[in-house]
């Protein structure tokens, strides 16, 4: 079978159920789907957070999630993707991301589903603000360092 | 023209989206980088350090990237998204 | 907040969305979800396979999956863990298995999840035999060498 | 007594889903294996090769894993779950 895609970026929340039986009903070589998806915490850095605010760079977002999905495909045999990220605003326990694995073998959906997840995190241009009762400050990003090392 | 675009703490430090600059003389994303830190004390002040992350027409480049007229270039602070 | 914990044998199928919904409302502290599932393929080794039979050891069945997720417990910082296997006659595209993680963040749920399934495939006891054209036959361990290596 | 459960092919293979034995003499799971290779020459050969991984009271054992009377002692095949 040819390998199914989906991307997308997006304000509105997603129905993780409908993507399932959408990605599930392509194929009976289907032996393995992983889904991941992330949730907003209440808290981060020890304080309390009430909202959240998404920022993006359109066009680059989609570009860049489109190559990293294609990486993940020409490492393992995949048979279907989708991922979805949110943007704009907000609040505890809504639905970030989400993606959405199938293979015909478990090590292969496992492993690029982490893939995906690592390389989105470090490479596609989102940036998140959040609200705590101090006020709003942006997210520092873990691997601040790695990601700027080689670019200058 | 090249188009230059900031995002996140970035463009509010700057307190910018984005700008034109000339692209004669212009032929790296070092080059645009360096005329960015002579636009203003605010703009040299911030942009320095850290250094912030960059991407021309959309695709993650390097300080070494070639630019040409017309094209778009970003900068932007590490990723936090997923 | 308390660990949660469900562990499922049984003929019927599953719902996966009540599964989800069920984990993601345990707490707000939830931010990242991970669920595997397995699915029965149409083909295994070069065969078509009409059906496949699965057979398990009531009662050492529960307590081994219980085994297994107290211990990925023990080695990551789970909020929750559903695990759902199903046993009897199954047809092809049907659910077989379900196993869904839920952590503060991405690497633990990811890790336990995966560990959960590797531990499963080699220490749980159910056994499957598939009907093909040609007759009905005992899947074979992929690592049959591996489990009973240091048993004798 | 011991209650032997078998399963899977090795339950086709020996005609037989579960038996009990005389719990005297036997203090490990290789002394009840042992008697069960003399209950006839299916018996002996079916579990001679290859040899079942195995339980006792519905936890994973060992050759060397302790048995007493009253204990439900399984010989299975590889699992192939999930």
């Amino acid at each position: 079978m040819t390998f199914h895609k989906t991307i997308q970026v997006q304000t509105q929340d997603f129905d993780l159920q409908t993507e399932y039986q959408t990605l599930r009903t392509l194929s009976s070589g289907i032996g393995a789907i992983v889904q991941f998806v992330g949730l907003m915490r209440d808290i981060n850095e020890g304080d309390e957070v009430s909202h959240l605010f998404l920022e993006h760079y359109p066009g680059m977002t989609e570009k860049s999630l489109d190559k990293i999905v294609e990486e993940a495909r020409e490492r393992w045999p995949l048979l279907g993707v989708r991922l979805i990220h949110r943007v704009g605003e907000l609040t505890p326990s809504d639905q970030i991301v989400m993606v959405m694995v199938a293979s015909a073998h478990r090590q292969a959906a496992f492993a690029a589903c982490d893939f995906i997840m690592d390389y989105l995190k470090t490479r596609a241009p989102f940036w998140k603000k959040e609200q705590t009762n101090t006020g709003s400050r942006w997210v520092e990003a873990k691997d601040s360092d790695n990601q700027a090392a080689d670019r200058w | 023209m090249i188009r230059v675009l900031f995002f996140a703490s970035l463009r509010e430090r700057l307190q910018c989206d984005a700008l034109e600059l000339p692209s004669e003389g212009m032929s790296t994303v070092q080059e645009v980088f360096d005329a960015l830190l002579q636009q203003s004390p605010l703009f040299a002040e911030t942009l320095s350090s850290p250094k912030p992350l960059m991407a021309v027409n959309q695709e993650i480049a390097h300080a070494t990237s070639p630019v040409k007229a017309g094209d778009e270039v970003a900068f932007y602070p590490p990723v936090t998204g997923g």
